[in-house]
């Protein structure tokens, strides 16, 4: 396998739950153009390209057909990947095989989401709804919560379940989740690429109503719109196009377990907190970066995080620390900008969240700390050798991690 | 030196109706082809599904996917594409010295459960196009079908003839399901005019279909058969979706076709190739995508099935599986493609067999009037 | 440097028309399931490679890949795996009564399914509880035969 | 012998159909406002002169911005047809009582063709190079059917 890097990103100007001025396909060329001002590059350099989104969120089926010239990939080949909360690290990681392959050597990763044209809620029903009738068909009653079967529970989703099984097995607080979402919305307000972007106290997370327990109103992400890109290249072209300050690609993986939390017509069997698809991606990830103590090697990670107490989750089953002992890196400052091991320095997906780009910008964000080319007040102040990035999507189901590193390894 | 990739194995379905759940369809199909090969699900070191959301009726297709086809705790990702981009997407996976063994599963349930007309109409320009209405499947081919006849000189009669020779081939294909066995022109041109110049019995036929293939490294893939199929080339291009892309003169055909033979390192594709398989939605598509690559000279539609040229037997095979007329399910469409050039490489193509067949090359599409191609070339020669 | 977002432009509508798949679901477990529930019988499906028992029970073995069709009665009593207590909706505003809404895997299963737990503060709750099925008085087959569960006191 | 379940698979239809609004964007906007002044707007690329209507941001094949507007038609040249016998409802095919003209109109002064519909002519009529001109809605909607259709020109 070959060497890879990202040597650039382009993200929208903004990221915001409402872009009213563009269309879909003027809001994706934002993203290229920036990626390609980014590097210097223009799209005769791009060998090929790779691309997605959550279709049903826009009612756009394929969107890569219309979207041809906004993202200048006309006359090129181009993969369209999708799979949920995960799309956007599918998509590069497709890139990166592109490259690691000797396929071609310079690969454009393009995700966007433009959540506001449709309703994400609804949207997300889609995921289950046969399931949700068949159930429905054989008595199940939707809105009362008599009976049973129903997996997807309160108004937070499934994630109050997760949460509360995580909760549970951790032996980490509620107020714990409040700290989190404080920190990372906090850290949010110094990106000027994030969403939601107010420093954030505690208190001000636990003036918010209670959702689902142990879920709050202030726990929950946000739905954007915006658009990432990011350009991955060989050895040969870095050397060739780039001066060099580049972030590489040193380990991949992804896996997947069962729609856990939907399985409610065929018998769901794995605990949503349980996650075991994280500890198969991550070893992958880890043997191939050649880390062998991932709590101690990594100098920052980048969580897909839809809700606050995920973080916390990630880390532990990622392996980054032991069972149980996310919380008190917290409690102790680790997880700050400044801490040992920066979570979500970006503010994660808990604070910027247009889906197709949520796992996409995990590891861009990996890659512009690495390279120290964050805009914004949210660059880690120490070296950043290596670095994790993870997506999570499905139906609780899906995960994908990424190593990069400032040396190809 | 890229790394060698084999077709290993193969098995596909299709229906009207299936008159099963997807679940169930992917289970038995996959189920069976394990059973076949003689391995189990923890043979597989990734796995590549191809389906679409639309056509699915479900928000994140590959949801209920996953387990049907055996990938609980395993790699996983999924192509939203034509089948070939999968199989060039787990070929390359395969490649980067990752994995050596991939599966790829397409699917979809257009027969019975979605309507193929109306997912199509979704990936029309949502602000313009679908909001006037005037564009579908069946009128942008329409449009195709019309502007190769004037430019070409192909007449309706010799379309006629594309579409017949297709249907008498699916019938003999145990695979399809749309055959008819001693269809004539005449019959074609008696059935119903939709959008001129087309007719229904230019038009693929609904179809529930999956269709699994294996993937392996040089070393896997002797390990797992004795007649691997080699994958020698891939390629794929994209085309504007706006109306300025020539429709009958496929750039994006033409560019796919000339990155897999570049790759496969074949100058003379009308001789090197002994059978292809072509995604041809539409008759007048086959005489457009033979032409972009290179298997039959530019604007030859009408002569190549005068003469019977594409015939089993004749100088050039196309489609001896009845193409994309016998059946094509979104997604799986391409792999079936792929599937056949398999069976036709293995000697397994039965009443179909084109005889001799050494290479062959599948050709895979997504869009209106076929704005994004694919092709791979197959051979058993290792090379 | 900071962008500024252009004129506001309008909005045209499309649709999805989910409305118009014809949805094929397998319901062999769901079915077994709600006709056992008249019995106020629960019964799911095992596999006879792994022993995993299933409920409702799925056609295949998601573990072992093969077809599994060996019913097998289950009792009415289980465990919380995990629990949610519903406060408002998604738009924050509370609800006039807490709902439970547990994880309860049933006593010779290895799935879990979600259903209503009452009769139990919520601040008492806990994973971990053992809790009992509380049946209708005239099951007619349906999912809502049960009730909801409640706490078995230790 | 043991108890084996039913094998079932169930129809299902879900009640809904998803809707969306599109954000037309700047382009389409200012084509609109056009339509409703009975003016065709375009865009021309600076780098390979193509004329396309409707307008877009962006030419791929040559990487530039379209920002140079031009006014073309309202008459052009038919350069592709077709005679539709059905039109597609919501994916399924219908017959229609009276055949549906479209055609690919290359605009006077553009050089990407329009998909339209032509009215007033029969179907027989309907031939490459037909000239024909734009109908446009009297009083404008202010919206894309501000261009209503074409006919035969004088």
């Amino acid at each position: 396998m070959r060497n890879v890097a990202v040597i650039g990103v382009g993200y929208t100007p903004v990221f915001v739950s409402k872009r009213r001025d563009v269309n879909i396909v003027e809001m994706i060329s934002e993203s290229v153009d920036a990626a390609f001002q980014n590097t210097g590059l223009t799209p005769d350099d791009i060998d090929a390209v790779t691309f997605g989104n959550m279709q049903t969120f826009e009612g756009l089926n394929l969107p890569h057909l219309w979207a041809s010239d906004h993202m200048r990939a006309i006359d090129k080949p181009i993969i369209r990947i999708s799979t949920g909360g995960t799309t956007g690290m599918s998509v590069l990681q497709a890139a990166y095989y592109y490259v690691a392959s000797g396929m071609y050597d310079v690969v454009m990763a393009v995700s966007w989401e433009k959540q506001s044209e449709g309703d994400s809620q609804v949207g997300l029903s889609g995921i289950v709804l046969p399931e949700a009738m068949t159930m429905v068909a054989h008595g199940m009653d939707l809105f009362t919560g008599k009976g049973i079967g129903f997996g997807g529970g309160g108004s937070t989703g499934a994630a109050s379940y997760q949460a509360m099984s995580y909760l549970h097995h951790s032996g980490a607080e509620p107020e714990h989740i409040d700290k989190m979402a404080a920190l990372e919305r906090s850290n949010a307000a110094l990106n000027p690429y994030a969403h939601l972007r107010k420093k954030t106290t505690v208190e001000d997370i636990q003036a918010t109503p209670m959702v689902a327990f142990p879920l709050r109103f202030g726990h929950t992400c946000p739905t954007s719109d915006g658009a990432t890109t990011c350009i991955v290249a060989s050895q040969e072209m870095v050397d060739k196009l780039t001066d060099g300050n580049v972030a590489w690609i040193t380990g991949v993986g992804s896996a997947t377990s069962d729609p856990c939390t939907a399985n409610f017509l065929e018998g769901q069997i794995t605990d949503p907190a349980e996650q075991k698809p994280a500890k198969i991606a991550s070893e992958k990830a880890y043997r191939m970066a050649g880390i062998e103590n991932p709590g101690r090697e990594l100098d920052m990670s980048e969580m897909y995080n839809g809700f606050a107490h995920q973080s916390l989750m990630w880390l532990e089953k990622l392996g980054v620390c032991r069972e149980g002992e996310a919380h008190k890196m917290l409690d102790r400052g680790a997880l700050d900008i400044g801490g040992e091991m920066p979570t979500n320095a970006s503010g994660g997906v808990f604070s910027t969240n247009a889906i197709g780009t949520s796992a996409m910008n995990r590891p861009a964000e990996c890659a512009l700390q690495i390279m120290r080319k964050i805009e914004g007040e949210h660059q880690i102040p120490k070296k950043i050798k290596k670095a994790l990035a993870h997506g999570w999507g499905g139906m609780f189901q899906y995960v994908t991690v990424m190593v990069l590193a400032d040396e190809p390894g | 030196m890229l790394r060698k990739v084999a077709i290993v194995g193969q098995a596909q379905m299709n229906a009207a109706d299936s008159g099963m759940s997807r679940e169930r369809m992917l289970f038995e199909l996959c189920k069976g082809f394990y059973d076949s090969m003689g391995i189990t699900r923890h043979d597989i070191d990734t796995f590549v599904l191809c389906s679409n959301d639309f056509a699915s009726g479900h928000t994140i297709s590959n949801v209920f996917e996953d387990c049907p086809v055996g990938a609980y705790m395993k790699d996983e990702t999924k192509v939203e594409a034509d089948g070939v981009m999968a199989a060039t997407y787990a070929m390359i996976r395969i490649m980067s010295g990752l994995y050596d063994t991939a599966l790829v599963v397409g699917n979809s349930q257009g027969g019975s459960v979605m309507r193929p007309y109306l997912v199509m109409e979704y990936t029309l320009n949502q602000t313009y196009d679908r909001q006037l209405g005037l564009m579908n499947e069946l009128s942008a081919a329409a449009l195709q079908a019309r502007a190769y006849m004037d430019e070409f000189g192909l007449t309706e009669e010799q379309l006629n003839k594309i579409a017949a020779r297709n249907l008498r081939n699916a019938a003999l294909n145990p695979f399809a399901f749309n055959g008819r066995a001693d269809v004539t022109p005449e019959d074609v041109a008696a059935s119903d005019l939709l959008y001129e110049p087309l007719r229904q019995l230019h038009c693929y036929p609904f179809t529930d279909g999956a269709c699994v293939l294996l993937l392996a490294s040089e070393e896997k893939a002797k390990e797992l058969t004795d007649r691997p199929v080699w994958i020698k080339g891939v390629g794929d291009s994209l085309d504007t979706y706006y109306p300025e892309r020539n429709a009958v003169r496929s750039k994006s055909v033409k560019l796919a076709g000339q990155r897999a033979y570049k790759m496969a390192d074949v100058g003379d594709p009308a001789n090197r190739i002994d059978v292809a398989e072509v995604s041809a939605k539409f008759a007048h598509q086959e005489p457009i995508i033979c032409e972009g690559l290179g298997l039959f000279p530019e604007g030859s539609g009408g002569e190549v099935a005068d003469r019977g040229l594409a015939d089993l037997d004749g100088a050039m095979p196309i489609c001896p599986s009845g193409g994309a007329l016998g059946a094509y399910a979104f997604n799986a469409g391409g792999l079936v493609r792929l599937a056949e050039c398999h069976r036709q490489l293995a000697g397994d193509a039965g009443d179909t067999q084109v005889v001799d067949a050494r290479t062959a090359l599948a050709h895979g599409q997504d869009g209106f009037c076929m704005q994004h191609n694919a092709v791979m070339i197959v051979s058993v020669e290792e090379g | 440097m900071e962008f500024k977002m252009g004129p506001e432009t309008r909005q045209v509508q499309g649709t999805w028309d989910a409305s118009t798949y014809k949805f094929r679901m397998d319901g062999t477990g769901v079915r077994l399931l709600t006709e056992g529930m008249k019995d106020k019988k629960i019964k799911g499906i095992r596999c006879s490679e792994c022993g995993m028992v299933y409920v409702p029970g799925p056609t295949y073995c998601r573990k072992c890949f093969v077809d599994i069709d060996e019913v097998v009665e289950l009792k009415d009593t289980g465990t919380v795996m995990s629990y949610t207590v519903e406060m408002a909706d998604v738009r924050g505003n509370p609800r006039d009564e807490f709902l439970i809404s547990a994880m309860i895997k049933l006593d010779g299963a290895d799935s879990w399914f979600v259903s209503s737990v009452k009769g139990v503060d919520w601040q008492e709750f806990k994973v971990g509880m053992r809790v009992k099925a509380v049946w209708v008085d005239e099951p007619a087959g349906s999912l809502t035969d049960i009730d909801h569960f409640e706490v078995i006191p230790e | 012998m043991a108890e084996k379940p039913e094998k079932l698979v169930v129809d299902v239809q879900v009640p809904v159909d998803y809707t969306y609004n599109y954000r037309i964007g700047p382009y389409l906007e200012r084509y609109i406002k056009g339509l409703g002044e009975k003016k065709i707007l375009g865009v021309t690329c600076p780098e390979c002169s193509k004329v396309t209507v409707p307008p877009r941001k962006i030419c791929g094949a040559c990487n530039r911005v379209l920002d140079e507007w031009v006014e073309v038609g309202p008459a052009g040249t038919v350069e592709n047809y077709t005679v539709g016998h059905v039109k597609i409802n919501k994916g399924l095919v219908e017959k229609l009582d009276s055949p549906q003209l479209l055609a690919m109109i290359k605009l006077d002064g553009a050089t990407v063709p329009l998909l339209a519909e032509v009215k007033s002519i029969e179907p027989t009529e309907l031939k490459k190079g037909l000239r024909v001109k734009a109908v446009f809605k009297d009083p404008p909607e202010d919206s894309l059917s501000d261009l209503s259709h074409f006919e035969a020109e004088g």
